[in-house]
This record gives structure tokens, C-alpha cells and sequence, in this order.
């Protein structure tokens, strides 16, 4: 269990750190401008795929924050943030059982990301109609995760001893 | 950018297993979470169509009237819905349809020891005696039902293929196999034994029907070409109609490959085999709990189908499988309807000629729904293919139907009384209560059996 | 947050024309980019099974044996292949299965005018004489073919239903059209006319079978009972076998809406309507190009399957309508040999009870092809349930079959002689080349024609 403690990699401990941060409201716009980041996101190794697909689309120019949090008011984000960010750190060390055995958005999640989408992309929405369906994702299946819902290492021959160095079992799982 | 430190050389890592180890529980501490996942599948829990409860395919919510179908073959004694691969050997040992005729082929999807077997005794596995050789030699060789070694390399983990029939089925289709794509495995390995196979006639091979393609439609016309010019016409004489019938076997690989999910490049392995968050979520597998999706949709279904709401999906298979399964049912009845004409045109005289013109149309309107019928999905795995099979088998059930009609006219015989008859015979069927007899029912008086009583 | 600055209520704009406007024209200068992409609809390109070139639907590679199908009523003398929106007006006058008997139901999904013609004349406008009455009505009402007013209400631009018909067969149904969403007015324009339909025995009002639901056994229900109680029999008397028979049309929504698309919330709109960027990228609006989506894929399809490789998909596609359109071909095949095994019933004396019993499953037979060949995508709206009903009348036209066979037998026909004949009189159909007279070689002396020549 000690062991297990000191093994938090640094960013984890800047996680915890930023958001206990946060709660007290002493940090600066830089550090709340890292954990909006790709970079910062991506540190998880859970959120390594999503990272993966998101990098490979039109909106890798983007922060993950840019939607996945709420931008209609600065207190709603950060209380948002807050409250995300603490679920993550619960989930990464004390709540691990929990964690769901797929990643899938939140009903609270979906309502952000979408009110986003429509943030952004105002002028084609002013331009055409474009609420047609419940959520810009309906249509819009893959932005900005899952283009092509295989990656292309799927479409090459397997590397020999791939599955011993990748995942699973004792051998070398990460 | 850390990565690349913990970077290891792939190709040095081993298990530090042998590479013939066959026995499950040799990777169990290696990989105790695939282990553990394995262990899942002792799970029973049925879904509407399909599921893991060792139950009677002739239950009278599931196809009833197989036994007159498959009148005269081991299918009409004992036929069981299948389950999970944890209790192949079981299954095997304890099946009706295992004589002391049986050859070593029926062991060669059931268990670890197969390849070995195969590798040390050449063409004598196949024909080998199962009860009295095969099966002894595996329980000596220590082997488990299907298990690690039938897809994974002991050594090193890669996937790969130990059954030599798909191999040879795929390149006589002109498939280049030397260099299969990680993708082509998560299918192929599954390929191995969820196929239509037949016995070679000359040394019981375990032989893929599969050289003109994978519709029920080609695989027809190699039954008709390829295995008879090799000498094999059939898998028995029906025991109704006299005809030499070929029987299906779960053609999933076949049915899945010509359909939507797999010509849009999804695999076995993604549906059946999702990744599965364990230990309490600190670690993520394969699931190798190989059971209906329909129990883990979150895992198998949800990752592509992300904008979809889960309880309409699962609508919306049940809908296809409704669909699907109320045409099975009708053209299984059509084809029992051929049967019985048949069996009245022999009784009544007819010349030899017509009733092998009938026959044949017979032949094949079974081949068309058992293929169906005998795939696993209820249909999901191709609903548009699956539906134009059922299409063809009614027009050649009928094609015999119609002949007899004639034939039988001109013999004065009474038609109304022969429907009756069908009726009265398919209720005795469906009337016994012990699903080991219900077969003895498809034959009466009236409708006399055509072919030598089962041989024990 | 800048937005609600700029916002205007929605309810205070207006488009300054009359609410009774049904002119295309007049919308031109207020929205010249939808005019536009609706001006693309004079486009005439073809793809493999659809397209929009004005051909005969009897030409080599559509369905040349219609004539013998349809025989004894308009839709044997001169059926085409649909086009753009544009041509609506212009392809009902010139088609020759318009009568001096024709009524004005005939208009009711071609013309702008329609909505206030029922409004003038309430059931009078149903039962008006097309040629003498409604037609040069609606010209001097400055109607336009299918436009803007059909879909929009002149005012506020909002989607809206005008024919009444749709909203009282949703109704019958029993679903609420009180309050339909976004998403449902996308599928409910079109619903208004792409759709089966009859026209009420009492009032010639254009009627859609929808009570019992929208699968064509649904609506054969309705015909078998509803209909009839209402004194709508039949479209026509068949002329090679005397039945009284259904004519199917167009049944795009029904199919859709059982089929893996409308199932899951995809409307018309979305892959007939996509997106469009246009003015060189500046602007987006919704396509009015109403065509094949084979041919805008890019924006069709793309957006949803953005995961897809669109030339598989295409090819996807291509596979679920070759195995479709060869299905249909088949199921077309046996309906006609039906009807001329009933034709040789009548000119052999078999009893009035027996071929009416035939003409039971013949009328039936052949509203399950029809109801699919008259669907527009050549099974893609639904590949699973179009197979579905095929399948179905397969096995009616083999009822049919099998009764003509024993009564022929009984007869003391020759069925060798029958079957040569129907050969022959398949091949005098194929072999015309001018396709109106096509049907007249449906009947020959061998097989006469078992109505009065059609009234002209
Ligand atoms: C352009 C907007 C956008 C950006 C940028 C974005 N996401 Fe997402 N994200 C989405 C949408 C939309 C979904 C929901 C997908 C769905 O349900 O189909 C989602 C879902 C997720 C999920 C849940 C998994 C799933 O498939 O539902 C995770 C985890 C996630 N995003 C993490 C990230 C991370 C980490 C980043 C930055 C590296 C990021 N996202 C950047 C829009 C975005
Ligand atoms: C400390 C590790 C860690 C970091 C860093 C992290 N996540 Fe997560 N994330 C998780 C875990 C664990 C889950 C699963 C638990 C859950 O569903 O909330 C998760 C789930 C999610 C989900 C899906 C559930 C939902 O709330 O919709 C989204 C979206 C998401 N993360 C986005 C992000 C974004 C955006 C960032 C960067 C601001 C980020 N994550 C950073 C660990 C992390
Ligand atoms: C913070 C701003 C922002 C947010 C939030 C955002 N986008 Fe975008 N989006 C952009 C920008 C910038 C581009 C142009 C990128 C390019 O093409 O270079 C873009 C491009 C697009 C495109 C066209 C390119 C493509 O990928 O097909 C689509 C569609 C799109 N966005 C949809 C969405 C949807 C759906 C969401 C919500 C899930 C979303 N966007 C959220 C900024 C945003
Ligand atoms: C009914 C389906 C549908 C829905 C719902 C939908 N879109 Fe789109 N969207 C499309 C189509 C179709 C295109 C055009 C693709 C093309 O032009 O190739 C498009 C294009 C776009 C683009 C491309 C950029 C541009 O201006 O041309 C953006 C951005 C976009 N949508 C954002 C959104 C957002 C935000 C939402 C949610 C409010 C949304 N969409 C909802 C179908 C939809
Ligand atoms: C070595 C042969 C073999 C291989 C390889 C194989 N199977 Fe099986 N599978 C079987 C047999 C035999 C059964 C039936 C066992 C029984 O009923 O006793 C079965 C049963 C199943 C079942 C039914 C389980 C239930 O709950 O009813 C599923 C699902 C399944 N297999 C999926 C797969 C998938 C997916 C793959 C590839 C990843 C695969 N199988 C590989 C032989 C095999
Ligand atoms: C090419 C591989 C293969 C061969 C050869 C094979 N099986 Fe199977 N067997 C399977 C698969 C796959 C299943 C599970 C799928 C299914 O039944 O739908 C199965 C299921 C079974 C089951 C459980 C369900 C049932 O059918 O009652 C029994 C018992 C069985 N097989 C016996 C036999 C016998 C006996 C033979 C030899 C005549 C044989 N098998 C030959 C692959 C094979
Ligand atoms: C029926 C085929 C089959 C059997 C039997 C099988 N596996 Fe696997 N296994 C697979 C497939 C498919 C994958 C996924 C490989 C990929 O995606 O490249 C896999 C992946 C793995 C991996 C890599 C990590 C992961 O979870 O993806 C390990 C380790 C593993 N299996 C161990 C085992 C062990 C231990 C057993 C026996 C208890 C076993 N397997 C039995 C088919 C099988
Ligand atoms: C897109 C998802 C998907 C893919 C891909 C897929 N299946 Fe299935 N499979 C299903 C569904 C759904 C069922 C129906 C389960 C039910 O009715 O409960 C099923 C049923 C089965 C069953 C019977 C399970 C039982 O409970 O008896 C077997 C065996 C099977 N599939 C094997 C395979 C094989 C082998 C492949 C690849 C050749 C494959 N499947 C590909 C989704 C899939
Ligand atoms: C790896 C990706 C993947 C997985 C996993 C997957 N699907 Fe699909 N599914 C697809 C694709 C791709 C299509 C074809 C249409 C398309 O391109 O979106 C499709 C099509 C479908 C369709 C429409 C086709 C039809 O026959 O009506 C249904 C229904 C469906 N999937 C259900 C399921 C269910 C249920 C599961 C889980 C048991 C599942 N899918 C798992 C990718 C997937
Ligand atoms: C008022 C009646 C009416 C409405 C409303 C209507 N249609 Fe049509 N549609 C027709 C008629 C009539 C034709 C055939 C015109 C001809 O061939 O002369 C047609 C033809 C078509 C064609 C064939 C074009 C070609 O290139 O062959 C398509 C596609 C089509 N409609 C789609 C739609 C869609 C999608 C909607 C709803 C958004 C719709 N229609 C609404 C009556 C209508
Ligand atoms: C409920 C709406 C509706 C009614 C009523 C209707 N049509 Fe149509 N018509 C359509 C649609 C939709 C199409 C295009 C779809 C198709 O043909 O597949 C069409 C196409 C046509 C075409 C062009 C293709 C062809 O069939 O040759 C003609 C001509 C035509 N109709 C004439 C008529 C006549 C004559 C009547 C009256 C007997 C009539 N229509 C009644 C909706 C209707
Ligand atoms: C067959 C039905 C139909 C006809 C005819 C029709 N429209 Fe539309 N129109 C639609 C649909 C559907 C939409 C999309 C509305 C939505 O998504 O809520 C639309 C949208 C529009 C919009 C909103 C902006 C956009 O592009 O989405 C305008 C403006 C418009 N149409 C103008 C016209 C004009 C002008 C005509 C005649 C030239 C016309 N329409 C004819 C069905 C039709
Ligand atoms: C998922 C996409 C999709 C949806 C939703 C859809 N269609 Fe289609 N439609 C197609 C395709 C693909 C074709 C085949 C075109 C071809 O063969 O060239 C087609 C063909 C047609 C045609 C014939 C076009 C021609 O070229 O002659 C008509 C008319 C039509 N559809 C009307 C409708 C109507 C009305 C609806 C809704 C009730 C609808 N469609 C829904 C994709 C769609
Ligand atoms: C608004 C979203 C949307 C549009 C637009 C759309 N699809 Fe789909 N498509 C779906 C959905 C949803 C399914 C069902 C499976 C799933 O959930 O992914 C599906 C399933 C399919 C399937 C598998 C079903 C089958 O019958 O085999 C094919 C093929 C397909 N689509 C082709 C197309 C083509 C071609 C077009 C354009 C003409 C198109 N789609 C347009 C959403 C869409
Ligand atoms: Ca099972
Ligand atoms: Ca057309």
C-alpha cells in the first residue's frame, strides 16, 4: 500500500494538488491553463485512447476543457472542474472498483459538451438550423473521438509478443 | 514521453512455458485475470434466442420439430443448445450423437490436445477411434476444453491458428494467410472451429466447404461439385423422405464474414471478447468470457455504438431476431412438408426418376435453412443474408412439393388425407414429453421409415 | 453570451408572403440558395438500380416482365422510373395511365395547388375529373410541382404537413399529431407522399392502409379487412388470372421506418436533404436536391459513418441491392407462373371455388413482391424486412401453384405443355421491343385474357 502511494507518479500529486487548489481559489491562470491541457489529461493512463483519437482529428488544436467543461460562466468551470477533477483522483486511487469497465460520457457530461459544440460553432448553426437530433453527437458520431473506430495498428500484422508487453496478466503490465 | 524507458523488447519477453503446453491452468498465475475471466464462462444465464443452460434444441420454444428434420441422423436424438467453452469435453463426452462409430474428428473443437495429436499421428487422428483411442489419449496427455493454447502460442502469446482445416479452407479460396493482420486474427481465431465442416471422405479430415466463397449459396455448389467429385454426397439418408441429406454446423464465421458488422471490418473478438476493465478497475483484458454480447452491451456493443441509447439497440436485435426466427419456423415446416410427400410418393409407386428429382430439390431446400438454423445469432449476425437463404430453401422445398402433387394426382392419391396425416404425425412429435424419443413419433404406419433403423 | 443581444424572437419573423402562397417563384429572391439547390432537381443522372432518367421501368434491366404482372391495368401500358421533384407536374400529364376517368386524387402529391383545392371543394376535389376539372384548375391557380409551400408555410418558413391524409392515417394508427418534434417533421414531410395509398371506394379520397401498422403484413390486414368493409375490394381485375388484385406504390416511409435507419432516429431529410456548404463554402443550407444519396455520399452518409471508407460503404450498399434486386427477381418469377397456372385453370373447367381459393394466394402472393419493388432504394430503406417479404410471397405464389398443379392432374393437363407455353409467352413479352405493346403479348390463345380489354 505504501509502495503502492509513492508510486503516484508526479502529476498525479500536481492533480491532487491543483485541485485541492482550486477549492481554496489560490492558484494562478497558468497552472488552471495546464489542466485543461492534452498534456495534462493524457497523463492518466486511462485516458490514454481518448487522447490517441483526439490527436488524430480536426480538433487536436483544442483543449480538452474547451469541451468537456462548462464555459458559460468562470465560477460554473471551476466548480465543475473542481468537482470533475476530484471524481478523477477518487476514482484513480481510492475508489478504483468503481471505476465503470468502459469509459462512456455522463449524462452531465453529454449536456457540457454539447452546449459547447454550439458555443463554437455559432455562425453554421446561425447559418443553418442544425438541431434537428437530442445532441450534436447523433450525427456527428466521431468528433473528435473514435474516427475510425480501429486504429490502424489493428490493420497490421501483430508485433510477436505484443500481448505479453501490452496488457494483462504479470508480465509487464504498467 | 516516459514510455520509452519502460520499453522492453517484445521479442524477448516469454512466458517460460513450454510450447507444447495444452493445460489451462499452467497460465493461471501467469495470467490470472484472463484465467479468472475464463472461469466465467461455467456462468448459465439464457437470452430470448440463445444462451449458456445446457437445454434441448427440441424444447418446444426453441425448434421442436427438428427431430422429423433430422429423422435417421444422431441430430434427431440428442441436440443440445450450446455453451460456454469451459464444458466442451464434457459436452463431447457425454452427447448421444457419440457411438462407437465416432472417429476423432468430433474431438478436434473441443479440446487442447488436438494439435499434438494431430502432429504426432498424421491422417490416423482423424479417423481414429474416438471412444477407444482419441478420447483416452487426450485425457492422457492431460488436456483441458478449449483453452489458451488453442489461440495463443504458449511461448510468447501471439495468436495464432492450431487447426490446420481453416488454413487450407481459406487458401483454397485464394486467401494469402502468410501474413494475416492483428485484425484478421481477432476473426480467425474463432474461424478454426465456429465453421460448417464436413468428414473427408478418404481419411475423415475435418474439411471447410469454403473454395467457392462463404454464402450458403457457394458452399451448396461445392457439396454438389468439389466433395462429391472427392466422394463426399452426403451425411446421411433421411429417414422420412430417403434423401441423402447434408447436415450444417454453426457456420458463424461464414454468416458473421458476409454481413454487415463483418464487411465493415468488425471481428468475433470485439463483440464477444471486449475489453474489460478488472481488479477493480485497475487493469484492463480482453474479456474471455465468450458468451451472448447481449449480457455485457455496455462493453461489446456501447464502445462503437457510443451515440446510441443501449436499451433501443437491444430492441432493436430482438426485433431482427423475431423477424428471422418466425421464417426459420416456416421454412422448416415447408421442409417437413416436402419430406412427408416424398415419403408418400415412395409408398405410392411413383417411378424412381421423379422421386430423385424430389429428393434433390429436398436436398437442398434443407441445406438452405439449416445453414441458417444452424448458425448462432439468431440471425444477428447477417439479418439480409440470413433471410435470403430461408427465401431459397422455400422455393426448392416447394420445388419438391409441387413435383409430388403431380406425381401423386395422377397416382389417385387422396391429398387432403396426406395433409391430415402430416398434421397427426408433427403432433406426435411435438406431444412427447421425453425429447430422446420424440424421433420414433416422425415415423408411423402411414409414413413409413425409408431408410435401415439407426444403427446403435 | 453575446448571442442573446442579437437574438429576435422567432415568432415576429416573417417571410412578408401570403400565407396562400403556392408559387416557387415567389420564394426565389427571399431564399435564392434553397431555390437554387431546388433547381438541381432538372438533373438527370442514373445509378445502378435507381437514377433519375425518365426510363421505362419494362426495359431490359429493371423489371421487363411488369407487363405481364400489372396486365389489364394502366401500370402494364407505361410505368417509369421516378425523377426529380421538378418533373412531378409535367410526368402526370404526360403518362398514359391518365384517363378521361382519372380523378383528381391523381394531383394530390404533384402540385403546390392541392391544399387549397381540398380546402375549396372538401370531397369534391377527390372525385373531380382530372383532365376536365382539377387539372386546368390547378393551372390557373399558378401551381407549381412539389415546392415549397408542400413542405413550408409561406409565412414563417416552418416545416408543416398538407395533406390531410397523412395526419389521418398516423392518427388511425394512434399516434399523437399534436406535437411532433424537429426530427419527426423530417421524416413527416415526405411521409405525406412517398407512401402507399388507395382511394376510398366512397369518395376517391387518397387513402394510406397505416391502421394495423406500416410492415406489409400490417397492411395486407388492413386491405383483408378494414378496406373491405369500407367497400374497397381491388385495384383491378388481373387479366392472365382473373384475380381481383392490390396495386402497391411507393412505400419509402412505411419501409424506412421499419428498417435499421428509421429505427434509429434517421429521417429522409438526413440522407436525402443533408447539409450543404454553398456560395463557395460561406453558407450552409439544407440540400433540396432531392436524389439518389449514392450521389452526395460525401454529405450523406459521411457525417454519421465518418468512421466508414466510403467506397466500402458504397459497395456495402451496392451488395445489399444486387442480393435484393436478384430476391426480388425470383419472387417476380414465380408470381407470374402463378397467375398462368390459373389462367389454365379457368380454360380447363376447374370449379369456381378452387381457383378462387388460387386467387386468394395470388392476390397475396403478389403484394408482397410488389410492395417491395415498388419501395424506392432497392432494399436498402430495409434490407432484412423487404427480404422478409419476399419471402412471404414466394411461399403464396406457391400456394397458388400447388392447388392449379392438382387440379390440372385432374384434369388430365398436360404441366410439361403449361410450362413450355408460359416460357413462351415470358419470352414474346421480353423479346417486344416497343414497351407499350409489351402487355399485349401477355395474352395469347393459349392463355386468353380473362377480363374485358382494358377501358380506354
Ligand atoms: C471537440 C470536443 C472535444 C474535445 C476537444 C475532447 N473531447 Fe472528449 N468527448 C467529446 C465528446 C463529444 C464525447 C462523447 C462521445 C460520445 O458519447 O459519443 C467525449 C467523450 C470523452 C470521454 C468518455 C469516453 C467516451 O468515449 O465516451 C473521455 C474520457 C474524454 N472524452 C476525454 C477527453 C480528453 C482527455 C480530451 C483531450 C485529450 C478530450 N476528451 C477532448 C468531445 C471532446
Ligand atoms: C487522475 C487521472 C485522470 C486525469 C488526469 C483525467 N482523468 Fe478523466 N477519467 C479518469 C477516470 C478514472 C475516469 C473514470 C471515472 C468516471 O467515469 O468518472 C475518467 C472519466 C472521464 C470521462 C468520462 C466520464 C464523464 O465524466 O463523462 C471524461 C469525459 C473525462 N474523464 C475527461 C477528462 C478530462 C477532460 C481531463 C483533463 C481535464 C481528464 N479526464 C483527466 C481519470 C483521469
Ligand atoms: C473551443 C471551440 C470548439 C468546440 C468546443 C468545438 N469545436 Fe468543432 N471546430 C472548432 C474549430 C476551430 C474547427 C475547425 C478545425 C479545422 O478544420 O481546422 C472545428 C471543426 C468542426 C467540424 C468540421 C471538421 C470535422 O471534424 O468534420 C465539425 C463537424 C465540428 N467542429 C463539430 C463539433 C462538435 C460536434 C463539437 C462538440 C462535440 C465541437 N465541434 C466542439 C472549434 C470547436
Ligand atoms: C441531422 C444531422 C446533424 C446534426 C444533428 C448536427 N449536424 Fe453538424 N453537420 C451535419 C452535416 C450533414 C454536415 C455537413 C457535412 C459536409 O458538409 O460534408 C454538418 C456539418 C457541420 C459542421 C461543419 C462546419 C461547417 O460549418 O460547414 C459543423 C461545425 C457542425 N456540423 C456542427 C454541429 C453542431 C455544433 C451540432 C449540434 C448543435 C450539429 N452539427 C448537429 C449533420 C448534422
Ligand atoms: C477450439 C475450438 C473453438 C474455438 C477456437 C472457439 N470456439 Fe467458441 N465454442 C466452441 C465449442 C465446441 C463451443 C460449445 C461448447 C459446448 O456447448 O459444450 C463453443 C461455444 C461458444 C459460444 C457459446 C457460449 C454460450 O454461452 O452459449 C460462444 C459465444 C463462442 N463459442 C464464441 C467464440 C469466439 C468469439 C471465439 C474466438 C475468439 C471462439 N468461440 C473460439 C469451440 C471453439
Ligand atoms: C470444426 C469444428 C468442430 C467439429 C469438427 C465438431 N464440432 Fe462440435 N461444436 C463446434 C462448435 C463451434 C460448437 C458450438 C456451436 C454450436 O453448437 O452452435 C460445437 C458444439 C458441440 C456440442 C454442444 C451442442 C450440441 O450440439 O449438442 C456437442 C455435443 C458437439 N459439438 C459434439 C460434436 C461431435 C460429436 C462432433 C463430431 C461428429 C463434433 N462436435 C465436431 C465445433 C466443432
Ligand atoms: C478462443 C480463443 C482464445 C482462447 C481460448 C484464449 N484466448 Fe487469450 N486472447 C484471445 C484474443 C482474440 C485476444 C486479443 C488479442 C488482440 O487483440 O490482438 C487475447 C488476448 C490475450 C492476452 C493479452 C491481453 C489481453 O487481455 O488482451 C492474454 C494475456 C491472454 N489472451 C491470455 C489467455 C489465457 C491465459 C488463456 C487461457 C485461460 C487464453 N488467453 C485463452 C483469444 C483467446
Ligand atoms: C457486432 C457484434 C457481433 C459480432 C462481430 C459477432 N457476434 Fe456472435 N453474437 C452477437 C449477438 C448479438 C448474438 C446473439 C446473442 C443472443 O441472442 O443472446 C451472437 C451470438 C453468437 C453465438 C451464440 C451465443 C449463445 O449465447 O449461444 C456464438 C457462438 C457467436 N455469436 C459466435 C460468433 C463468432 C464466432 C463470430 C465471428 C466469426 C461472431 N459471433 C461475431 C454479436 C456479434
Ligand atoms: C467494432 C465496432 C462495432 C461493434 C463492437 C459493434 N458494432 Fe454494430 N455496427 C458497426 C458498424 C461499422 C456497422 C455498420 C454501419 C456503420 O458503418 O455504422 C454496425 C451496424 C449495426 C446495426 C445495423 C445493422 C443491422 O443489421 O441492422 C446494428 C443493429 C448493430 N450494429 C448492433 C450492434 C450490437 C447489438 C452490438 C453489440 C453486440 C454491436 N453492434 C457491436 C460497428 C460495431
Ligand atoms: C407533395 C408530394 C411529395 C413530397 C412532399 C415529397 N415528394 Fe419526393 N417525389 C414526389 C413525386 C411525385 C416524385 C416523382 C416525380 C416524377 O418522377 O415526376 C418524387 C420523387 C422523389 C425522388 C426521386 C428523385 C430521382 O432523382 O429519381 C426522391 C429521392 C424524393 N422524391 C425524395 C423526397 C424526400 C426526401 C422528401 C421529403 C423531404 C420528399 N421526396 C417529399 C412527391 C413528393
Ligand atoms: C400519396 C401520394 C401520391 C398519389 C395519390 C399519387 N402519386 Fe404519383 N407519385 C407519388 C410519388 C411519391 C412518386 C415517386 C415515387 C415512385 O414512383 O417510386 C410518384 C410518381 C409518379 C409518376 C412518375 C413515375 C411513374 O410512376 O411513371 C407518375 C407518372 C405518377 N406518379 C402518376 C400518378 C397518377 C396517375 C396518380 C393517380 C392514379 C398518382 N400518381 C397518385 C405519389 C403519389
Ligand atoms: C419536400 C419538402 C420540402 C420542400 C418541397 C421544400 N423544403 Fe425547404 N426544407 C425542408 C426540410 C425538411 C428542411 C429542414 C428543416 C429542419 O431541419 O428543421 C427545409 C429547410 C428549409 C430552409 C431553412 C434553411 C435550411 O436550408 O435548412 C429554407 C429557407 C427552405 N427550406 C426553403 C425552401 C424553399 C425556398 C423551397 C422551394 C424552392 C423549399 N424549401 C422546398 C423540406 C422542403
Ligand atoms: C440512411 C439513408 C437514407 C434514408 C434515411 C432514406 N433514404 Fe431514400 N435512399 C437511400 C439510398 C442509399 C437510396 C438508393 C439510391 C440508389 O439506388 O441510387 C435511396 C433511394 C430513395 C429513392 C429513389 C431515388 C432514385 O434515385 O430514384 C427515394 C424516392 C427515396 N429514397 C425516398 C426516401 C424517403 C421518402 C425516405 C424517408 C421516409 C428515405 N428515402 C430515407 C438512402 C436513404
Ligand atoms: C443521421 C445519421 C446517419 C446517416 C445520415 C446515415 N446513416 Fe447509416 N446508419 C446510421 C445508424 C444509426 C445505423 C444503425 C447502426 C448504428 O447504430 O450505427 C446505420 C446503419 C447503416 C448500415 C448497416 C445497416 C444495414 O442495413 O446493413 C449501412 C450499410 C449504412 N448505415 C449505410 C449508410 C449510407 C450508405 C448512408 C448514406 C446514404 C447512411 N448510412 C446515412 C446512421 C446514419
Ligand atoms: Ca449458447
Ligand atoms: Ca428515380
Amino acid at each position: 500500500m505504501l509502495k503502492k502511494l509513492l508510486g503516484i507518479d508526479k502529476k498525479m500529486l500536481l492533480f491532487i494538488g491543483v485541485f485541492a487548489g482550486i477549492i481554496v481559489s489560490v492558484v494562478t491562470v497558468k497552472t488552471l491553463a495546464y489542466t485543461d491541457s492534452p498534456e495534462f489529461c493524457s497523463s492518466c493512463h486511462i485516458m490514454t485512447e481518448v487522447h490517441d483519437s483526439f490527436s488524430d482529428s480536426n480538433h487536436a488544436g483544442l483543449a480538452c476543457g474547451d469541451c468537456h467543461l462548462p464555459h458559460d460562466t468562470v465560477v460554473n468551470k471551476y466548480t465543475y472542474k473542481a468537482k470533475a477533477g476530484m471524481t478523477h483522483v477518487y476514482f484513480n486511487t481510492l475508489g478504483e472498483a468503481k471505476i465503470p469497465k468502459v469509459l462512456h460520457a455522463t449524462e452531465g457530461s453529454h449536456e457540457v459538451i454539447n452546449e459547447n459544440c454550439i458555443s463554437c460553432h455559432e455562425n453554421t448553426l446561425q447559418n443553418v438550423s442544425h438541431d434537428a437530433k437530442d445532441s450534436c453527437s447523433s450525427c456527428h458520431q466521431a468528433v473528435p473521438h473514435g474516427k475510425g473506430f480501429k486504429t490502424e495498428d489493428y490493420f497490421k500484422p501483430p508485433k510477436p509478443g505484443e500481448l505479453l508487453e501490452n496488457k494483462g496478466g504479470t508480465m509487464n503490465n504498467g | 514521453s516516459g514510455s520509452e524507458e519502460k520499453a522492453t523488447s517484445a521479442d524477448e519477453l516469454k512466458t517460460g512455458l513450454s510450447k507444447d503446453e495444452i493445460s489451462n491452468e499452467a497460465f493461471k498465475d501467469l495470467f490470472p485475470l484472463q484465467y479468472d475471466s475464463y472461469k466465467k464462462n461455467d456462468r448459465m444465464e439464457d437470452t430470448k434466442y440463445s444462451g449458456s443452460v445446457k437445454r434441448s434444441k427440441f424444447d418446444h420454444d426453441k425448434e421442436p420439430y427438428l427431430p422429423v428434420l433430422f429423422n435417421g441422423y444422431g441430430f434427431a436424438t440428442e441436440y443440445n443448445e450450446d455453451r460456454g467453452h469451459i464444458y466442451a469435453n464434457e459436452d463431447v463426452r457425454a452427447i448421444a450423437r457419440i457411438t462407437d462409430k465416432s472417429i476423432g474428428s468430433c474431438l478436434t473443437c473441443k479440446s487442447t490436445a488436438v494439435p499434438h495429436m494431430i502432429e504426432e499421428m498424421g491422417d490416423d487422428y482423424w479417423g481414429g477411434s474416438f471412444n477407444e483411442d482419441i478420447w483416452p489419449k487426450a485425457e492422457a496427455m492431460g488436456h483441458s476444453p478449449i483453452g489458451c493454447s488453442d489461440c495463443h502460442d504458449p511461448q510468447t502469446m501471439d495468436l495464432r491458428i492450431t487447426r490446420p482445416s481453416f488454413i487450407k479452407a481459406m487458401e483454397s479460396q485464394g486467401i494469402d494467410m502468410s501474413n494475416p493482420t492483428k485484425n484478421d486474427m481477432r476473426n480467425y481465431v474463432c474461424g478454426q472451429c465456429h465453421v460448417e465442416y464436413y468428414f473427408a471422405a478418404d481419411n475423415g479430415e475435418v474439411t471447410f466447404p469454403w473454395a467457392n466463397g462463404f454464402k450458403p449459396e457457394d458452399m451448396y455448389e461445392y457439396y454438389e461439385t468439389t466433395a462429391k467429385e472427392q466422394g463426399f454426397e452426403k451425411d446421411w439418408i433421411h429417414n422420412v423422405s430417403g434423401t441423402p441429406m447434408l447436415k450444417a454446423q454453426h457456420p458463424d464465421y461464414e454468416t458473421h464474414i458476409e454481413g454487415p458488422h463483418g464487411q465493415a471490418g468488425v471481428t468475433c473478438s470485439d463483440c464477444h471478447m471486449p475489453y474489460d476493465r478488472v481488479e477493480g478497475g485497475k487493469k484492463k483484458i480482453s474479456s474471455h468470457w465468450w458468451t451472448s454480447p447481449l449480457k455485457t452491451m455496455d462493453q461489446s456493443c456501447a464502445t462503437c455504438h457510443s451515440n446510441r441509447d443501449l436499451d433501443d439497440l437491444k430492441e432493436r436485435v430482438l426485433n431482427i431476431q423475431d423477424t428471422h426466427m418466425e421464417a426459420l419456423h416456416k421454412a422448416e415446416d415447408i421442409s417437413i412438408t416436402s419430406h412427408y410427400y416424398v415419403n408418400k410418393m415412395i409408398t405410392s409407386g411413383v417411378s424412381e426418376a421423379k422421386i430423385k428429382e424430389a429428393q434433390e430439390h429436398i436436398r437442398k431446400g434443407q441445406w438452405f435453412w439449416d445453414i441458417v438454423a444452424a448458425e448462432s445469432a439468431a440471425g444477428f449476425h447477417n439479418p439480409q443474408g440470413a433471410m435470403d437463404s430461408l427465401r431459397v430453401s422455400i422455393e426448392e422445398s416447394n420445388a419438391a412439393i409441387n413435383l409430388a402433387i403431380e406425381e401423386l394426382t395422377k397416382k389417385g392419391v387422396n391429398l387432403e388425407e396426406v395433409k391430415t396425416e402430416i398434421e397427426k404425425v408433427k403432433k406426435a412429435v411435438y406431444d412427447e414429453k421425453d425429447n430422446f424419443k420424440k424421433k420414433e413419433k416422425a415415423i408411423n404406419s402411414y409414413f413409413p421409415a425409408q431408410q435401415p433403423a439407426p444403427k446403435k
